[in-house]
């Protein structure tokens, strides 16, 4: 039994315990504990620094050897993970356990969805080769769809849809693993990589292509993307947290292990794309920043605060792509870096809409307004969350954007560049939209007595707000995760300091940057309220509305088509291509199966017997 | 050319037969044409059993007949041709039943009325819609059910209609 | 450590020269006189002598301390004549994000006002930002790209080897043009201010503003006005040799917009976007392929 | 109703500050500040009627008011100046007021053209509020139909002067006798007349409470007002750490 | 009569019992209807005491022979001219399966199925008729299954195959309904004009040979079958044999069949008899036609009906539809598998064929009440939770998920085309992947569907249904558990089913031959 084993063994004690006592009150508490327990053993495995940690299981099917170990990749997944199942069966835990309840739903299954979903991802993340990481890769697939679909309903069909994705991606991707097969007559890592060099260009356009593909559906790299905001936004609360901050870069993960780990950026530079002059890498740079773009305005259209954020998720993970491609230390530093920041931050910004939900009954963002008076913490959660989605300083979010244009500034993208920024801008307009209608402005005459969140959910919202916060002034604890993972996969290391990165061509303090902004802000409050008069609060009501008489049946607030002028330009701009072509897709498969079936309809099958026997007799006589 | 023995000509009989049955089966729209081909088509397989024991010149393999020593046909396949026809006759026996029965139930032999009806009958049973015939006119189709968020308002100033929660998905053109 | 007490102040005092010289300029164009020399400060003065102030709660407060503290912060990124202040410690990546913090803090002010002619106006204002946005990291990316540092001390470094001929302007004219042609946008002054439309949605964002809220934004004016004339210099022309050159650039720079800005009526919101992904970007990003090839 | 209409405004004229403080850092601010306030003036202009014709050639070129330290301004918020040009219908007088009242004191209303001052050519009108300062306090009446730019820059400059010297603040007017304004308000637009502006608790807040602050008229007010606290925003943690 | 059944051989007096699972169903079944107008009870007994008779017999065959496979001339009469019965682990298997299911799936009083909504009341002595028809002709197929699965002669084998037939088709119509009727006589023409095909092709081979012993058969084949004739024999063979099998495109008749006869009787069809069938031509491939042509044909036939049986089942509307189609795809993945040839080849089409055995009859035993349309399914896990979480289950190990045997089944599949690698098999492996997608579309589709709310779910499912389906669900959990027994045994198996060599030995011993 090695540290890994146990681990594991305690991540499926907790969905066995899950199962068995899933209906009790406690189970929600029980699970928190199990979850930081899961956490404590992690950091004992010491996979992070020392040499990989093996299990001491082994299964042989098909004279195919399958073995499991963690090196610091997967510790830095696997902390995210357990990390993100703590702070969202903490979120669980408590009042919202028993609103779940009280509307019909079973807390049981939610429980046993999440925990199957970490310890599936705990398997996959410790797969030792190619057919154990496929498995593990179906086994999260279908974990995520459980935890989709328990939510019933909408829930159900987003659910079904990212089953149809995934399963589709889960089919290319074994298609590729048998060309890898065929290829070097092994799935072991070791082996299929001393083989992998051999393979001609081709061969390596059509992995990428299979499992590259199968890789990115998960992870809503762009034609891929489809499914994930309804999936991820549909799922209740905490659900949709976990899903939110680690379940699409399961895909991240087994991308850096195929792109990274395997081919490696150098072969990706060398193969060029035909008839262009794009090399393999600048083509999934590519991707990765249109992934970045197109959800973003995606989401800056959304008038669901929950789709919003899961929109964002998907073009957040454009973010890590780009900067692993770019390939060098900072990049792929701050590629990996965004993963963690991402994580909390979404984690935090899903648990304070959830929050917002579980008050008032709504997600949507033009029947809310003003709840700031009424929720200030989860406002304050959610300001942080969107510092930091929005990547500006002083939040964890601002460090790992930071590296990531700093490194294609380095590296000399400009194009890539400003695809990136134009996705922070777009970030920054519709996180702002989504504070805005949600606790700015008038609070309405229905939410007069609502409440700050329960102190259950409110608590691991804090804390992922701190963490947030924390990290993005110290970010150098975090960093020097990342730079063990970077040299664990052979790349090289980032500079870190305690503040930021060390780099005599412009690197980063945080702390200074921090010290100074506050600072500032310490200024500003001096000149404001030192220098100025007392001030008065009023009524909401009293308000400048051109000499109008405002009331409280009459919404004074601004929410629906926010950007009207912004959508008057590049309204016209959202074509729905990607959704066109899902369609496409499906009225194939209809047409397919209409014509299936009307061969099965058919009134004369003799014909049909005939004319197989016919073919059949010209076949083998010809 | 090849000159004919009168086994190829048997032989070429024989695959006619089965030819013809099938194509009448595969052509006729009519379920008791159909069986009749079929009666024709194993008419046609029996006797290629029976050619295939058969030798020019050979006795019948019969104990008592003829001359002991001179070569006998091979008297397995008659065996065995004897055996299918009696399986042949059982189940044409079976179709006509049955096609007693169908006529008694649906009023028609005809191919595609029957397999039409069926069809219908089946889909009721299930309690589904049928699938239109091949054959149906293609007018006369019902307008498409209003969508159900047509009518719901999606917020903004004053639209007030029932509040679907939760909120409908709302990608408008992603 | 005295700098950056120091550096917020000279950029305050600067920035209060150039109010003035905004309206001076202004009423020259219109042949008024113009208001006397220190009505930016009686301005402020005035407004913080306000003695109601209507406030709509403790973020409508924070939103204003937010936007004057994040150009104070800010500020002190941007290398003066012999002050450094902290711009080895961020770079320019670190300064371009930093100056989008007061917009985030007045944006949250703004939303708090439940006003929705604020809200229109924000929403006016970060539209604009997308829009303005775009040529400027084109234009910080070529500078950067060009100096082979994100360091702004490096970058001035290097332009004040040579002169005049090592100046950015001088080796990097297209992307200068399309630096300036963003800052106009970025500065909100005519064709571009439709999110302040005085006569449409009452000055937008600061419809709710009055007394020391508007006192807070004019101070914030202040610094905004001296942030991108510096940020320009510095980017452009070589930074301050000395005091002297340094205020006569700055200075120089933020007449032009200024000139400019009140020949012109405004555009509409989806124009600005248009406008300014045309051609400012185009023309980066055409000076910048002159860069790397 | 009747007795509404014959209150009458019982306070005595305010004591203008007088004197210098004690503290003579305070006096070099007080004076600062007055100085600044006088030389910083944000106009709101009311343009009820014709007075607004001659406000454009004030403010451009041929005048300037900008030399002043005179700019418009578009929200109550941001004024100094309330001007108010021309008649005043019944209807447009709830709009003067609730403006009025939304802006930040210290605040000065100008009366531009006769209608504001007596009704002018509009006396026999059912529908126009004849004397503008019995709804609020004026500071300063311009007369003419309609007064020329020079008058409207005169009258500026006498209350830029009074600003200075301290003497221009009926502002406080309002507050200490908010019951007299309010009874006149309440006389035209019937008893449950209510602005946004909870005008009381402002008096309160800012230490500008008078006797005549409150009365019959603010009690009438009390009985239809809806409430117009603010809505505060605090963290119950005793409510929190309950269940639910 | 089983005395007469010794033999001089080493099995004297277990082998001999190899005939009675084919002889005692086959005695029981026509017994049954006069022992109905002597005791209802006892011919209700009857049917059930048989299966049980024979699974414990053959259980025990295999048990104690089931190491080397061994054979049994019938009548003594030693090959090639008498006719034998040949047993190898596969075949005991197969043999055991038969009265296993047929017990699973015995048609009680619970009469569902397509018919089971509108079937007419009837008397008394009716129903009591009608029941002892039904037992009789259940045992009757069980009889011609066994038969299919042991035989040795080709020609026996399609006499077999006919008696299955006309079980089959007896049960199909018994139901009553006209379109039950019209399904039946569909089905028996093509099955009718199969079987004209597939004497055709019996008839070829024996003017080839002239002999039809299928050990015989393996020795001359290299010879003279190896050729366009025997290719061309071996296709009309291939339609003849496929229509049970459910092979492309002599399967028009399912999703009619299979929706119109009682579900219990479609289980039997789709998960038995089409297995029975499949091992006769998987019989036929490897010891008569090991040429690639033949392979070739098995192999596109398959890749044509999984194509078409997965994306007609997308579109189907009624559960028991749905579940024929996807028997179809099913089906073609066995072709496809056993087209790959080798141990591996053998392997996994064995593994995919035992799993749909069991998978596509627990289904179809869910069937029972859920007969209806899709729609009508909305809401049945809260009546049926434990039905719901059955049909996830094996949903899942249908399309595959990891550790459920499913999988292991696709993967040997893919593994076995991917090592082959012609273009051909890698469309087939393609296609296989991509329907696998469009299958678990529509799966999921339905379990979705199952758990949502609906005020008004169907009926729940009778406690036998429920039963059944359960247990075969635990056998499922059981070989993911014990996957490692479960592949060596039918490792074992697919070595001796392709041990071509090993057959003719067996059939003709060679130290007989050699004393000779």
């Amino acid at each position: 039994m090695t540290s890994l084993d146990h681990l594991v063994l305690v991540s499926a004690l907790t969905l066995a315990l899950m199962l068995l006592f899933g209906r009790m009150r406690i189970a929600g508490r029980l699970a928190v504990v199990l979850y930081a327990v899961q956490f404590l053993l992690l950091m004992q495995t010491g996979a992070l620094l020392g040499e990989p940690v093996a299990s001491s299981l082994t299964l042989s099917v098909l004279d195919l050897q399958m073995h499991w170990r963690y090196d610091a990749l997967s510790w830095f997944f696997a902390m995210i993970t357990i990390g993100a199942g703590f702070f969202c069966a903490w979120y669980a835990a408590g009042v919202w356990q028993e609103r779940y309840r009280e509307e019909g739903h079973s807390p049981r299954l939610f429980h046993v969805a999440l925990a199957a979903n970490v310890l599936t991802m705990l398997i996959l993340l410790g797969s030792g080769d190619l057919l154990s990481l496929f498995i593990g890769w179906e086994l999260v697939s279908w974990a995520s769809f459980l935890l989709m679909a328990v939510g019933g309903g909408p829930a159900g069909r987003a659910a079904l849809r990212y089953l149809v994705y995934a399963f589709s991606g889960g089919m290319a991707i074994l298609a590729g693993l048998m060309l890898i097969y065929t290829q070097t007559g092994s799935l072991d890592y070791a082996r299929v990589l001393s083989l992998l060099g051999e393979l001609s260009d081709g061969q390596v356009w059509l992995l990428l292509l299979l499992i590259g593909g199968g890789f990115a559906v998960k992870m809503g790299l762009l034609p891929f993307h489809l499914w994930q905001a309804a999936a991820y936004a549909e799922t209740p609360g905490p659900g949709s947290s976990f899903l939110g901050a680690i379940s699409a870069r399961m895909g991240l993960y087994a991308l850096i292990m195929l792109l990274v780990a395997m081919l490696g950026i150098g072969r990706l530079t060398a193969m060029e794309v035909p008839f262009t002059f794009l090399s393999a890498r600048d083509l999934i740079a590519w991707i990765a920043a249109l992934t970045v773009i197109i959800p973003t305005y995606i989401a800056l259209q959304q008038h669901d605060a929950r789709y919003l954020l899961a929109w964002h998720g998907i073009g957040q993970g454009g973010y890590m792509l780009l900067g692993l491609m770019v390939g060098n230390a900072v990049g792929s530093a701050g590629g990996l870096f965004h993963v963690f920041t991402y994580g909390i931050t979404q984690a935090a910004l899903l648990m304070a809409v959830f929050a917002v939900v579980h008050r008032t009954g709504t997600a949507d963002l033009n029947k809310l307004g003003g709840l700031v008076a009424r929720m200030p913490l989860t406002f304050l959660v959610l300001l942080f969350g969107i510092i930091s989605l929005a990547g500006l300083p002083p939040m964890a979010g601002f460090v790992s954007k930071w590296m990531v244009y700093r490194s294609l500034v380095a590296e000399g993208m400009p194009l890539l560049f400003v695809a990136a920024v134009v996705g922070t801008l777009g970030t920054i307009l519709s996180v702002y939209k989504l504070i805005h209608n949600i606790f700015l402005g008038q609070l309405r005459i229905e939410h007069e007595q609502v409440r700050e969140a329960p102190l259950s959910m409110l608590l691991p919202m804090l804390g992922l707000s701190t963490l947030i916060f924390l990290v993005g002034v110290t970010p150098g604890p975090a960093l020097s995760w990342v730079a063990a993972v970077q040299a664990s996969l052979g790349l090289p290391p980032v500079p870190y300091t305690l503040g930021g990165i060390e780099d005599p061509r412009g690197g980063l303090d945080m702390l200074w940057l921090v010290g100074i902004l506050m600072a500032g802000f310490g200024v500003g409050a001096l000149i404001f309220f030192g220098l100025g008069g007392r001030s008065k609060r009023v009524h909401q009501l009293d308000n400048y509305a051109g000499g109008h008489f405002l009331t409280a049946d009459v919404r004074y607030q601004y929410s629906d088509n926010f950007y009207a002028g912004l959508m008057h330009l590049i309204g016209p701009w959202y074509r729905g291509a990607f959704l066109w072509l899902e369609k496409a897709l499906t009225a194939t498969v209809a047409f397919l199966s209409a014509v299936m079936n009307g061969f099965y309809r058919y009134a004369q099958p003799a014909l049909f017997v005939l004319a197989t026997a016919v073919a059949l007799l010209a076949l083998t006589t010809a | 050319m090849m000159s004919l023995t009168l086994e190829g000509v048997v032989l070429i009989g024989a695959l006619g037969l089965i030819v013809i049955g099938a194509l009448g089966m595969a052509i006729s729209n009519h379920l008791f044409r159909m069986l009749l081909a079929l009666v024709l088509a194993e008419s046609g397989a029996n006797l290629l059993i029976v050619l295939s024991g058969y030798r020019v010149g050979a006795s019948a393999p019969i104990l008592g007949f003829g001359d002991p020593t001179a070569p006998m046909v091979d008297p397995v396949p008659q065996v065995l041709v004897l055996t299918a026809i009696v399986i042949g006759v059982g189940v044409q026996a079976l179709a006509v039943a049955l096609l007693l029965k169908v006529y008694r139930v649906y009023g028609t032999l005809n191919v595609r009325e029957l397999r039409d009806r069926m069809d219908a009958d089946v889909a009721t049973a299930a309690g589904v819609e049928a699938d239109a015939s091949q054959d149906a006119p293609a007018g006369e189709r019902p307008l498409p059910p209003v969508p159900a968020h047509a009518s719901v308002g999606s917020g903004g100033f004053g639209r007030r209609g029932p509040v679907p929660f939760p909120p409908q998905s709302d990608e408008r053109r992603p | 450590m005295i700098e950056l007490i120091l550096m917020p102040l000279a950029a305050f005092v600067i920035g209060l020269a150039m109010v003035l010289m905004m309206r001076r300029i202004g009423a020259r164009l219109q042949r008024r006189v113009g208001p006397p020399l220190l009505q930016p400060l009686w301005d402020i003065i005035k407004l913080h002598g306000k003695e109601t102030q209507t406030s709509h709660g403790l973020i409508h407060e924070l939103g204003i301390v937010m936007a004057i503290g994040g150009f104070v912060a800010a500020v002190t990124l941007m290398p003066l004549p012999g002050m450094n202040g902290l711009a080895e410690q961020g770079g320019l990546i670190a300064l371009v994000y930093m100056m989008m913090i007061p917009s985030l803090g007045l944006a949250l002010g703004v939303g708090q006002c439940a006003n929705p002619n604020g809200s229109i106006g924000i929403s006016r204002a970060l539209t604009a930002m997308l829009a303005y946005d775009i040529p400027m990291v084109i234009v910080v990316f070529g500078v950067a790209f060009f100096y082979g540092s994100t360091s702004l001390v490096q970058i001035i470094d290097a332009q004040q080897a040579g002169g005049f001929a090592t100046w950015g302007i001088a080796e990097m004219p297209l992307l200068a043009f399309a630096g300036l042609f963003a800052m106009q946008a970025m500065l909100g002054k005519q064709p571009f201010e439709i999110y302040v439309a005085p006569a449409e949605i009452a000055t937008g964002p600061m419809v709710e503003m009055g007394g020391k809220f508007l006192g807070g934004l004019f101070i914030m004016q202040c610094f905004q006005l001296y942030a991108a004339g510096a940020l320009y210099t510095l980017l452009f022309l070589g930074g301050g040799e000395n005091w002297l050159t340094f205020l006569i650039k700055v200075f120089a720079v933020v007449a032009i917009p200024m000139s400019i800005a009140f020949l012109f009526p405004r555009y509409r919101t989806e124009d600005v976007v248009r406008l300014v992904w045309k051609w400012p970007a185009m023309i980066g990003l055409l000076g910048i392929a002159f860069l790397m090839y | 109703m009747t007795e509404l209409i014959k209150t009458p405004r019982t306070g005595e004229t305010l004591p203008v500050k007088a004197g210098k403080r004690t503290n003579p850092l305070a006096n070099v601010f007080d004076e600062l500040v007055r100085f600044a306030q006088s030389r910083s003036l944000f106009m709101l202009h009311y343009c009820t009627g014709c007075g607004a014709i001659e406000l454009p050639p004030s403010m451009t070129s041929r005048f300037d008011m900008e030399r002043l330290g005179i700019q418009p301004m578009v929200s109550p918020r941001q004024a100094d100046i309330l001007l108010v040009t021309g008649y005043v219908s019944v209807k447009t007088l709830k709009r003067i007021i609730l403006t009025y009242e939304q802006m930040g004191s210290p605040k000065y209303v100008i009366g531009i053209c006769s209608c504001t001052v007596n009704g002018g050519m509009y006396w026999q009108s059912y529908a126009t509020a004849k004397k503008l300062n019995d709804y609020m306090p004026v500071d300063i009446y311009i007369a003419g139909c309609m007064p020329r730019p020079e008058a409207v820059i005169a009258g500026l400059r006498e209350l830029m002067e009074n600003i200075r010297q301290g003497k221009a603040d009926s502002w406080k007017d309002y507050y200490r006798h908010y019951d007299h304004y309010l009874g006149h308000q309440q006389r035209l637009f019937g008893e449950t007349w209510q602005t946004p502006t909870d005008v009381i608790a402002e008096a309160r807040h800012y230490g500008l409470f008078g006797p005549d602050t409150l009365g019959t008229h603010t009690a009438l007010l009390e009985q239809h007002q809806r409430p117009l606290e603010a809505l505060e925003m605090k963290v119950d943690i005793p409510e929190l750490m309950a269940r639910r | 009569m089983i005395s007469d059944l010794a033999v001089p051989n080493l099995f004297v007096a277990q082998a001999g019992q190899l005939v009675l699972p084919v002889v005692l169903p086959l005695l029981a079944a026509f017994l049954m209807q006069p022992l109905a107008r002597v005791s209802t009870a006892l011919a209700r007994g009857l049917g059930p005491l048989v299966l049980i008779l024979c699974a414990w017999i053959t259980a025990q065959l295999w048990i104690q022979l089931g190491d080397a496979p061994f054979t049994l001339a019938i009548g003594g009469f030693a090959p090639p001219l008498g006719i034998l019965f040949y047993a190898d682990g596969i075949a005991l298997l197969f043999a055991l399966a038969v009265p296993v299911f047929a017990l699973l799936f015995w048609p009680g009083s619970e009469s569902g199925g397509g018919a089971g909504a509108d079937s007419r009341p009837g008397s008394d002595q009716a129903d009591r008729d009608q029941a002892a028809r039904r037992d009789a002709l259940v045992l009757l197929l069980v009889a011609a299954t066994t038969g299919l699965a042991l035989s040795g002669d080709l020609f026996n084998l399609y006499v077999f195959y006919e008696l299955a037939a006309v079980a089959s088709f007896g049960l199909v119509a018994l139901s009553g309904t006209g379109r039950a009727q019209v399904a039946t006589f569909r089905y028996l023409m093509i099955s009718a004009f199969g079987s004209v095909l597939a004497l055709a092709g019996i008839a070829i081979l024996y003017m080839q040979t002239g002999t039809l012993n299928l050990g015989q058969l393996a020795q001359l084949a290299p010879e003279t079958l190896n050729n366009p004739i025997g290719s061309a024999a071996f296709a009309l063979m291939l339609i003849g044999f496929g229509v049970k099998a459910e092979l492309f495109p002599v399967n028009t008749w399912v999703p009619e069949v299979y929706a119109g006869a009682p579900a219990r009787v479609s289980a039997l069809l789709a998960g038995l008899v089409s297995k029975l069938a499949v091992l006769v031509i998987v019989r036929l491939l490897v010891l008569i036609f090991p040429q690639p042509e033949a392979a070739q044909m098995l192999l596109v036939l398959g890749v044509l009906g999984v194509l078409t049986g997965e994306f007609a089942a997308w579109r189907a509307k009624d559960f028991p539809r749905m579940l024929a189609f996807s028997s179809i795809g099913q089906l073609g993945i066995v072709f496809v598998a056993f087209s790959i040839g080798g141990e591996i080849g053998l392997l996994a089409g064995l593994a995919v064929a035992l799993h749909h055995l069991i998978v596509k009859s627990a289904l179809f035993g869910l069937a029972v009440r859920w007969n209806g349309s899709l729609e009508a399914l909305a809401g049945a896990a809260r009546t049926s939770p434990l039905g719901a979480a059955l049909f996830v289950l094996f949903a899942l190990s249908l399309v595959g998920v990891p550790p459920l045997p499913g999988f292991w089944a696709k993967l040997t599949v893919i593994v076995g085309l991917a090592e082959r690698g012609t273009p051909l098999d890698i469309t087939a492996l393609m296609s296989i992947l991509l329907v696998t997608a469009v299958e678990a579309s529509y799966l999921f589709r339905v379990a979705i569907r199952l758990y949502q709310d609906n005020p008004d779910p169907v009926a729940r499912h009778a406690r036998r249904d429920l039963g059944v389906s359960a247990l075969l669900g635990a056998v499922l959990v059981a070989a993911t558990l014990g996957l490692r027994p479960v592949a060596d045994v039918l490792g074992a198996g697919a070595a001796q089913l392709g041990d071509r060599a090993g057959y003719i030995e067996t059939v003709f011993p060679s130290h007989v031959a050699g004393k000779d």
